[in-house]
């Protein structure tokens, strides 16, 4: 189950933006993100999560190995915390193996569980929505700065969780400007950065038009 | 799946969730229509069942919106999309959750709202037929245009013009049988009719709109 | 004397209420139910409406009551805006249902009545039609009510919607009475109409009409100690969790 | 029972309907008070308790 | 000020900022008209005033949740509200915008769509005078049910319950001097009580409108 | 011109958060609010925003003395960059004075200055939130979090930009979970977490309300 992601070019509203990105994961590892802002982060990793399709290039694995957390957290301000999260293991169907509990405790939300999740902080509902990857019960976790808003504590309530993950076989990619205190390598990208001149073959008129 | 119907009703009965609120656009809508056009009973009689049948047609059409756009906003919709269900299903469920509280509510709430437009008395039986059979196929085409405009910001408006075409022939059929059963009159081709539109629907647009939402989600 | 004031502090109306509320209740129910059955079964049939009169006994109570419960709700409305008394605030929510309520007897009843006597069971009256938009302005005043989450937001975007509600309800009023002259009765329950209706009918009439205000008034004040309560709980729930 | 003529069904359903309507706003008011009496003194207890 | 004017009226002209959108609904509700009622032309012409006011009020009712909700979903009416202007003329010329990209657009087309509904000669002026005279109040009104609901997520359809009641007055002026119009009768009542009611909410609501969405903003 | 808060109590949705908050802050000083998630450092500064009425104390200075930055960028998708900066600066009639060249370099976004802002990335677009407060014109900065999701380069650059805020007189109030690199006071906000016990007068039911 490794995840190998070969020459992957992509783009964004039809620009491209970034080209020829390729890397290997191995299960139990984790990798991180780095770049600058507007680099393409939060492009790959949607289409590594399967919510767009690549420009050009290969990832091994289907889009169901991966579990997305993104900008917004899909959370409903009406359901309470414990509602939002049984919702999401009924939908991966998870309700009975894993259990909300577990999700709930490792980001300290037990006590908040029958509060509705629209009278949460912004750092609360950053916890629920990351407490919703355990339930997805999937290998590869895509993380797009998971960190915003949460305080220290829970930075480090996270970063247990992520290696916890890793410990049992998972993995995880992670866009982050901020330091997690992981183990884990890092891939700059910058370099990959799609500029006009990279474009392959600026001839063909039907590549032109991208 | 049944975890996202039993979501999507919930929602709509917290607070704020838009349960009822379709059924009181249409009360108001049937009740401005003598404000418009006049008092005179005989009028509104022969004009009642197009009234209503437009009224329940409107009242459903505003609550659209609300189908796809708030998952889409607070990013669920993505997720959702992420999840081991096929898309197509969760347009089906989303459709059904959306006529039950909505389609459902205004097909119960049609013939209380006859009497205030004098509709005649042999009406009532075929406005709540054709309301019963035409709603479905409403709410599903409704959550075509849903998917055609997720992305936009408050795509509402755009969102009914789209709609609206695609909503004529059940309303030409649906306001048919309503008419027809006021007056008393044969009914049976547009009934057969508006029960081929919405069975077509039902089994076909589904498709459609999955794969308009993938393409708007990416 | 103390201060009418003091029963706005929500302790001294529970204590006031505690006691008052089942005397109330009791006579509401008597007055009601001797009311009615004095009108149902013992006044005679009308030379013209023939039995349909025995309507009367619901219809009118109700009829006053819709108007009144609402011109409640604005005085409460103008307390919580003037001196923000949690209390008055709290009425005013817990008297629009019984006022929604009223409003739909009224209507049923009437409808009810429209079909032998005007042959048929609605008529765009102005009357009728305002009591149409009576109806619905209860209908709007409720659902913003639960809308909104916060309980002191909530009480005074109502109150303003009441205001302006009130003003704009007046309004339709005389719009409605332009736009169609009706079929309805005027007023004839005023002391110095030249044709009032007669004894026989007035008197058990004035009885369920007291029977009904007392039981506008009980229901109000429990539905006010509901609130109260149901508030206190919220705030009691979330400092719960605040810790 | 009063002999109500050929209007026995209006005024009977005026009735029924404006007792029916006005029973269940009683005992609607009925049960929210008495539920929401129960939780809050379930609440104050559950204060004082700890 | 005029910033926000002229911010409001660019947004509308870009895409998907719905300039348009609402003639566009008012278009297709008079279109639906004849496939519900029939295609009678007396009838229709005997409803024609009173359709064509219901048709622009309702456009003019669905883009009213565009007036303010858009700028709280993004924050922006936050930081409106500690700029230094008063909220009573930030919600006045809301409502001004509200008017020029949606009402004025209405009393134009009206005219035109007459035609469809086969309105009377002498009613055209009428119709477009009494549309002119009125569709101010119903922004100004509008402006005050989206402040009443602006926090609540997608309070669109509570927005329509709570506005439609108040429109009735407006409207009831409105359709009886297009319809007497229609029908050369004497209408200085309702013309002088349409006027004395647009000046009177276009004066007095914005107090009320700034009250209200000062409360929601806390 | 110094900013004296006394004795301020904080509400969110009706419920007490802080009680008893009070700091000074004089011209050219910036002040860092420091807590966990859930604290109430948006709702003191929404407060000293005037947006919302305190539950009690005093904060001595009018709210249009204060540019606030909160959680939400308000910026219109479909206007571009140089747009969105020149309505601001109309509303707050500095558009001759300041000019928003100056904003836009600050955050580097002169070349994006013609760009539709719903095009750009989650960190572009919180630099052209905060390139705001330049062209307020307004003394006290109030942020909140204000460097979610920039990266490194991005948050020398805001630093730089509240230095020299600072040096021309003003002062800021900035909530942040990370390190900013200021030289800045630090309030830690857990001590005036309103608790249950604190509260005033708990047998008044009018009280009990709240
Ligand atoms: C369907 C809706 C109706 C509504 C909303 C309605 C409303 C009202 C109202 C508000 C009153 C109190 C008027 C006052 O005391 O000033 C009233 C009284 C009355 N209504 Fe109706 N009404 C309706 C239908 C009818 C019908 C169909 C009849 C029978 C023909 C009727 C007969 C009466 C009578 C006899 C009174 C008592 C008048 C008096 O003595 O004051 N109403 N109604
Ligand atoms: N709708 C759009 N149309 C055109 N270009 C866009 C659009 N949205 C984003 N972009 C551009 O695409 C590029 C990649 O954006 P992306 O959001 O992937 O960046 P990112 O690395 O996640 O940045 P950040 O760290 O700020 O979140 C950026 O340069 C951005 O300006
Ligand atoms: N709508 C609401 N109803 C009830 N409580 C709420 C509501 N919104 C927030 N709260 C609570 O108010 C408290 C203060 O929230 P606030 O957003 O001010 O915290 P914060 O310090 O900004 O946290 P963060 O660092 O996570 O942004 C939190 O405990 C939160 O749970
Ligand atoms: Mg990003
Ligand atoms: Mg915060």
């Amino acid at each position: 189950m490794e995840l190998v992601v070969d020459q992957l070019s992509v783009a964004r509203a039809g620009v491209p933006v970034l080209r020829g990105v390729a890397f290997r994961l191995a299960p139990g590892r984790a990798l991180l993100l780095r770049g600058p802002n507007g680099v393409g982060k939060t492009t790959l990793l949607r289409v590594l999560a399967g919510l767009q399709p690549p420009l050009a290039g290969r990832v091994s694995l289907d889009p169901d190995n991966f579990a997305y957390a993104a900008h917004a957290d899909g959370i409903k301000s009406t359901l309470s915390v414990a509602e939002n999260l049984n919702f999401w293991a009924d939908l991966h169907g998870t309700r009975g193996s894993t259990g909300i509990e577990v999700a709930l405790a490792a980001f300290h939300l037990s006590d908040l569980a029958e509060r509705a999740a629209g009278a949460l902080s912004a750092g609360q509902k950053r916890r629920l929505g990351l407490a919703r990857l355990l339930v997805t019960g999937r290998p590869i976790w895509i993380l797009d700065e998971p960190t915003v808003s949460l305080d220290r504590d829970a930075v480090t309530w996270f970063a247990d969780v992520v290696r916890a993950h890793l410990a049992n076989g998972g993995s995880a990619i992670i866009a982050s400007h901020i330091e997690l205190g992981l183990d884990a390598e890092v891939i700059e990208l910058e370099p990959f950065r799609a500029s006009w001149s990279s474009a392959t073959n600026d001839t063909d008129f039907d590549e032109a038009f991208l | 799946m049944r975890a996202l119907l039993l979501r999507d009703l919930r929602l709509a009965m917290r607070a704020g969730g838009g349960f009822g609120l379709g059924l009181a656009f249409f009360l108001i809508v049937v009740v401005l229509v003598p404000f418009g056009v006049g008092p005179q009973t005989e009028l509104l009689a022969r004009i009642a069942p197009g009234i209503l049948w437009i009224g329940a047609l409107l009242a459903c059409l505003l609550s659209l919106d609300r189908i796809l756009a708030l998952d889409w906003e607070d990013g669920s919709l993505d997720l959702i999309a992420t999840a081991p269900v096929p898309l197509e299903a969760v347009v089906s469920v989303k459709a059904l959750a959306h006529w039950l509280t909505t389609g459902l509510p205004l097909v119960l709430a049609a013939p209380v709202l006859g009497l205030l437009l004098n509709l005649p008395a042999p009406g009532y039986g075929w406005l709540t037929l054709s309301l019963l059979l035409g709603t479905p196929a409403l709410s599903v085409i409704g959550t075509f245009g849903a998917a055609l405009t997720v992305g936009l910001k408050r795509g509402g408006l755009l969102l009914s013009l789209l709609v609206l075409p695609l909503y004529v022939p059940v309303l030409i059929f649906g306001a048919e049988v309503a008419r027809r059963g006021a007056e008393a009159m044969a009914l049976t081709t547009p009934l057969a009719m508006l029960a081929g539109i919405t069975c077509g629907t039902i089994a076909l647009l589904p498709f459609a709109s999955a794969a308009v939402l993938r393409m708007n989600l990416r | 004397m103390a201060s009418i004031w003091e029963y706005a502090n929500p302790r001294k109306f529970m204590a006031t209420t505690d006691v008052v509320l089942p005397w109330i209740a009791v006579t509401a129910a008597l007055t009601l139910v001797g009311g009615l059955i004095w009108g149902f079964f013992f006044t005679p049939e009308d030379y013209r409406q023939g039995a349909t009169v025995k309507i009367i006994y619901l219809h009118v109570p109700a009829a006053l009551l819709a108007i009144n419960a609402w011109l409640m709700m604005l005085a409460a409305s103008l307390i919580w805006i003037v001196r923000r008394h949690h209390v008055s605030a709290l009425a005013a929510r817990a008297a629009a249902p019984v006022g929604a309520v009223m409003t739909l007897i009224a209507l049923i009843t009437g409808a009810i009545w429209g079909q032998p006597m005007w042959g048929t069971w609605w008529e765009w009256d102005p009357r009728l039609t305002s009591f149409l938009i009576l109806f619905l302005f209860y209908l709007g005043y409720m659902a913003l009510w639960s809308a909104v989450e916060n309980d002191d937001t909530a009480a005074d975007l109502t109150a303003i919607l009441c205001l302006v509600g009130s003003v704009f309800a007046l309004l339709s009023r005389y719009a409605v009475n332009f736009w169609n002259q009706g079929l309805h009765q005027g007023a004839s329950l005023s002391l110095d109409a030249q044709e009032n209706v007669a004894d026989v009918f007035y008197h058990p009439l004035l009885v369920s009409i007291a029977g009904f205000v007392l039981l506008f008034v009980a229901l109000v004040l429990l539905r006010t100690r509901t609130e109260i309560r149901a508030r206190r709980m919220r705030a009691l729930l979330l400092r719960e969790r605040m810790g | 029972m009063p002999d109500l003529g050929k209007y026995a069904v209006e005024v009977l359903s005026a009735y029924g309907a404006a007792l029916a309507l006005l029973l269940l706003l009683v005992l609607v008011s009925l049960r929210r008070a008495r539920r929401v009496k129960a939780d809050l003194a379930e609440v104050e207890a559950r204060r004082h308790g700890d």
